[in-house]
């Protein structure tokens, strides 16, 4: 039950986030959304994945923002006379709520919620789980997939972020900014 | 001033965690990215407090750079090294070590090293960079 | 009937947080505010990700002598990975912005286009 | 063997900025070096794989679905080729033309960025785990979004923040499609999700999979009505880099699509189970005649370039749609072809705005007297884009239409027929306005060698192939052999 309140206070809080127009409340708000993500994925035993949002989603991430606010502009501007029926609004509603529909659809089919039969359980996760400690001898599951057994896409996701920090290098390290 | 040696007896505790972090990958929570980031996190809270001057003189840019791709050299190069050993890329347990569990531990703990260098040195520069108001 | 809504519910409460997301992303005129939208939209796919990696009755993915059943780690480390992508986005995205802020001064996406259309028609005026 | 063809550019990508601290030029050489090197490996496991199949690496030793791995098959080997090839010739282009348009202290990072897009799309063609994909087309978006940002104009940041939105919804609707997919099959790797999907056909699950990795990667794709983010990202990168782009970027996702299609799902469940096939065909045709229709309108050449390049995509998937041997074969040629056509243009446009800094197609009067050798070059890309015979621009529309009547939907041959005068009009106009002898500067000033080479290598491979047209065509029906598995 107690995750069923969390749920649909994160998507109060992502309401709130969207709608707010003082740009630095809509980053502390989002910092608190990363937080609460943090604790539903504790309770869902997902330790690592909680960990790292709590020191990324709701740390850095709420940094670089607030960083980028101080040197842009803090207060988003309402368009001057609001027009009653704003055609780009309702046609990205229309898309967003067309998106969702499709994606619900597609959770009629889905394995209840905690299925051990579910083909996710079964097909790939008992190698993992069963052979990560005679195997390797590493006792983190997550560690053993992450750095071992798809220990390739550690190596993509580390020249991810060194793209991403070249990136930053060279967009904005120049004099005249 | 509280808060200046606050954050100065902080930081080698934060760090320290940090190392932790990185090295009890393989046992609990957490891992290279984790402890990096955490890392990095300690020397962003050095520049808050103390101000981007020292914190550049503390860790230079041109270290920063060198650092991130320094992290991702040592991951690639431990790949390489596996197949230098004979076995297929990153396949750490044909290292040359007493046992394949030691060598998988000793592999894991290097490429998680790496990943840690990297992340913790493009955080400082993100940190740097974005949040830089003028040319310093 | 509350069974079947109990067992999906994680799944549409994500879905509901993406669809709210993606709003952020496509309504919003402000390009800050589009990066927050994106971040709420890439959180909860990951959302959707960790819920299905839940087993009734799992322990955490890390090996504990007295554990009958874990919960799936797959799931964990595709998300590891995702958050990465995640961070590195947002940090290109808003370094994008300053240099957009520094040479337009301004961050909305309306007064921008309007300015880059004085542009075009002023290089026409000039030929 | 085939990890190296990731490795050297990713190795390379890295030490780049290192060889930056001690010098601003080796980087550029460093560059060229790895290029050329990996070009050479590609050939060199292209010619294995045609005599010995199929080849498979899994990583960490582990084998296949618990493992990542790496195929490389008659299908992405010709993809490999025409990368490597064009990533080649363009670093070659690249030099004096960055020089210029990017300041000297920043090419170290650039040509390390401009490494990783290469590295970033390479794995995107060679991988065969679905995850792993995601993860390259990441890195290959995030360094392409930097790149373009760093265009002269102010537009070119512009262009790079949409580009970024667009793609950034584009990679999470692949993420999407991919966990449910994993939900329904529990694996990610392709060749195993294919034999589990087989039957969960009418799972909601797959279908709703199939949905969002298609749309994610038409996006990546620009196909018609998703193609807003293209031309401003291609007009205002920098020249090498819009010329790369055009010739790699969407290629590689054109190339992901029909291994999402036919390799992750299954081809009775494209054509038979969802009416996939119809949609496409629609889709494609009205991307082809409205490409050339807005191309026609502009007056920027890289734009007008650009615009065409939505038209050709829609051949691309004009030959997924048919879905038979001959249109898909048509298809491949064509992601061939066109790279190298619309590089060879990209790299033209690019050397004018070196030589004479003008984009302006009604600036460019009298310009063959100018650069003669360049129209020359351009005359001969342009009647290639439009499929005159003996040009290698022929064979893919040939085989296009061969396909489209072999399932009896002859409606595709006017159209195709139209869009091809289209192209000859909005082409032909610039070759026009070029001879314009009002004007009478007489002194030559052609592009430096550097640039000029790359240009007559292409302009004649595209006759080359186009006479000797064995080789395209024998290389493609191994492509095709691959995608139809047989």
């Amino acid at each position: 039950m107690f995750d069923v309140f969390l749920l649909i206070l994160l998507i109060i809080f992502a309401i709130y986030s969207v709608r707010e127009k003082d740009l630095l409340s809509s980053i502390i708000i989002l910092s608190g959304f990363s937080l609460m993500m943090t604790i539903l994925w504790t309770r869902l035993n997902a330790v690592d994945v909680a960990f790292t949002e709590a020191s990324v989603g709701a740390g850095v991430s709420t940094v670089i923002f607030l960083a980028a606010i101080s040197r842009t502009k803090r207060e988003e501007e309402v368009g001057q006379g609001r027009k009653r029926f704003d055609f780009y609004k309702i046609i990205s509603l229309f898309i967003v709520i067309l998106t969702g529909l499709v994606l619900a659809y597609g959770t009629f089919d889905m394995p209840p919620f905690g299925d051990i039969e579910a083909p996710v359980n079964t097909v790939l996760a008992p190698r993992y789980i069963y052979g990560s400690v005679p195997e390797l001898g590493i006792k983190n599951f997550v560690t053993s997939i992450l750095a071992s057994y798809r220990g390739y896409d550690t190596l993509g996701e580390t020249t991810v972020i060194l793209t991403a920090g070249i990136s930053v290098v060279i967009l904005l390290r120049r004099k005249e900014l | 001033m509280i808060i200046e040696f606050i954050t100065r007896k902080m930081i080698p505790f934060i760090q320290l965690y940090a190392l932790y972090v990185v090295a009890h990958g393989d046992l609990g929570p957490g891992g290279g990215f984790q402890g990096g980031v955490i890392f990095g996190t300690s020397i962003i809270l050095y520049i808050i407090v103390f101000g981007m001057e020292k914190g550049k003189r503390l860790l230079p840019l041109k270290i920063t750079d060198f650092l991130g791709s320094l992290g991702v050299l040592i991951y690639a190069g431990v790949g390489i090294l596996c197949i230098v050993f004979g076995g297929e890329y990153l396949e750490y347990t044909k290292l040359p070590f007493k046992n394949p569990h030691l060598a998988a531990h000793l592999g894991i703990f290097a490429i998680e090293t790496g990943v840690a260098i990297t992340v913790s040195a493009v955080m400082v520069v993100f940190i740097f960079d974005i949040a830089r108001k003028k040319d310093v | 009937m509350s069974d079947f809504i109990l067992s999906k519910f994680n799944y549409w409460a994500s879905i509901l947080l993406m669809m709210i997301g993606m709003y952020g992303m496509i309504a919003k005129k402000n390009l800050i505010k589009k990066i927050i939208g994106m971040n709420i939209f890439q959180v909860s796919v990951f959302l959707f990700y960790i819920s299905m990696g839940k087993v009734k009755g799992g322990t955490a993915p890390i090996f504990w002598e007295k554990a009958v059943i874990y919960d799936n780690p797959i799931p964990h480390v595709l998300i590891l990975t995702a958050i990465v992508v995640s961070i590195s986005t947002t940090a290109v995205a808003l370094s994008i912005i300053i240099r957009i802020y520094n040479c337009f001064r301004t961050v909305e996406e309306n007064k921008i286009l309007e300015t880059l259309a004085n542009d075009e028609n002023q290089s026409g005026n000039n030929q | 063997m085939i990890v190296y063809i990731i490795l050297i550019p990713l190795v390379t990508a890295i030490i780049i900025p290192l060889f930056g601290f001690i010098n601003k030029k080796l980087p550029f050489y460093v560059t060229l070096l790895s290029a050329f090197t990996n070009f050479i490996l590609v050939i060199r496991t292209a010619k294995k794989i045609f005599s010995y199949g199929t080849e498979r690496y899994f990583f960490g030793g582990f084998e296949a679905p618990f493992g990542i791995e790496y195929v490389v098959d008659g299908l992405n080997s010709i993809i490999l080729i025409i990368i490597s090839f064009m990533f080649f010739i363009i670093t070659v282009y690249s030099k004096r033309s960055l020089e210029k348009e990017i300041e000297n202290r920043r090419l170290p990072l650039f040509y390390a960025l401009y490494t990783l897009f290469y590295t970033g799309i390479l794995g995107i063609v060679i991988t065969g785990d679905i995850f792993n994909l995601y993860v390259f087309i990441e890195i290959a978006s995030l360094s392409s979004y930097t790149l373009i940002a760093m265009g002269q104009k102010r537009n070119a940041l512009m262009a790079s923040y949409n580009y970024l939105i667009l793609g950034t919804i584009g990679a999470t609707f692949i993420l999407i499609g991919i966990g449910y997919l994993f939900m329904a099959t529990g694996s990610l790797n392709m060749a195993d999700i294919k034999l589990r999907i087989v039957p969960l056909y009418h799972s909601k699950m797959v279908r709703t999979a199939f949905a969002f990795l298609t749309l994610g990667l038409m996006l990546k794709l620009a196909l018609f009505p998703l193609h807003v983010w293209l031309p401003n990202a291609y007009s205002y990168a920098p020249s090498a880099m819009g010329a790369l782009l055009a010739a790699t970027g969407t290629k590689v996702s054109a190339y992901a699509l029909i291994r999402i299609l036919y390799s992750v799902f299954t081809i009775e469940f494209d054509m038979k189970i969802i009416p996939f096939n119809q949609i496409f065909l629609l889709i494609s045709l009205v991307a082809i005649l409205a490409g050339s229709t807005l191309a026609l309108a502009q007056t920027n050449l890289k734009k007008m370039l650009a615009y065409s390049s939505i038209g050709q995509i829609g051949y691309i998937t004009l030959g997924i749609s048919l879905s038979n041997a001959t249109s898909l074969q048509g298809s491949v040629l064509h992601i061939f072809n066109h790279s190298l056509m619309k590089g060879g243009l990209f790299l033209i446009a690019g050397g004018i705005f070196y030589k004479l800094n003008i984009e302006n197609i009604y600036d460019m009067k009298g310009i063959s007297k100018r650069m003669p050798y360049s129209m020359a070059f351009f005359v001969i890309l342009t009647l290639s884009m439009i499929g005159m015979p003996f040009t290698v621009g022929f064979l893919s529309k040939w085989y296009l239409i061969l396909g489209a009547i072999e399932v009896g939907r002859y409606f595709v041959i006017p159209i195709i027929v139209i869009s091809s005068l289209l192209s000859l009009i909005y082409l032909w106009r610039l070759v026009e306005i070029s001879f314009n002898s009002d004007v009478d500067k007489k002194e030559i000033s052609e592009m430096p060698v550097s640039m000029m080479v790359p240009v007559i290598i292409i302009s004649l491979l595209t006759v080359f192939l186009g006479v000797f047209s064995d080789i395209p065509i024998s290389l493609s029906r191994e492509a095709v052999k691959i995608i139809l598995g047989s």
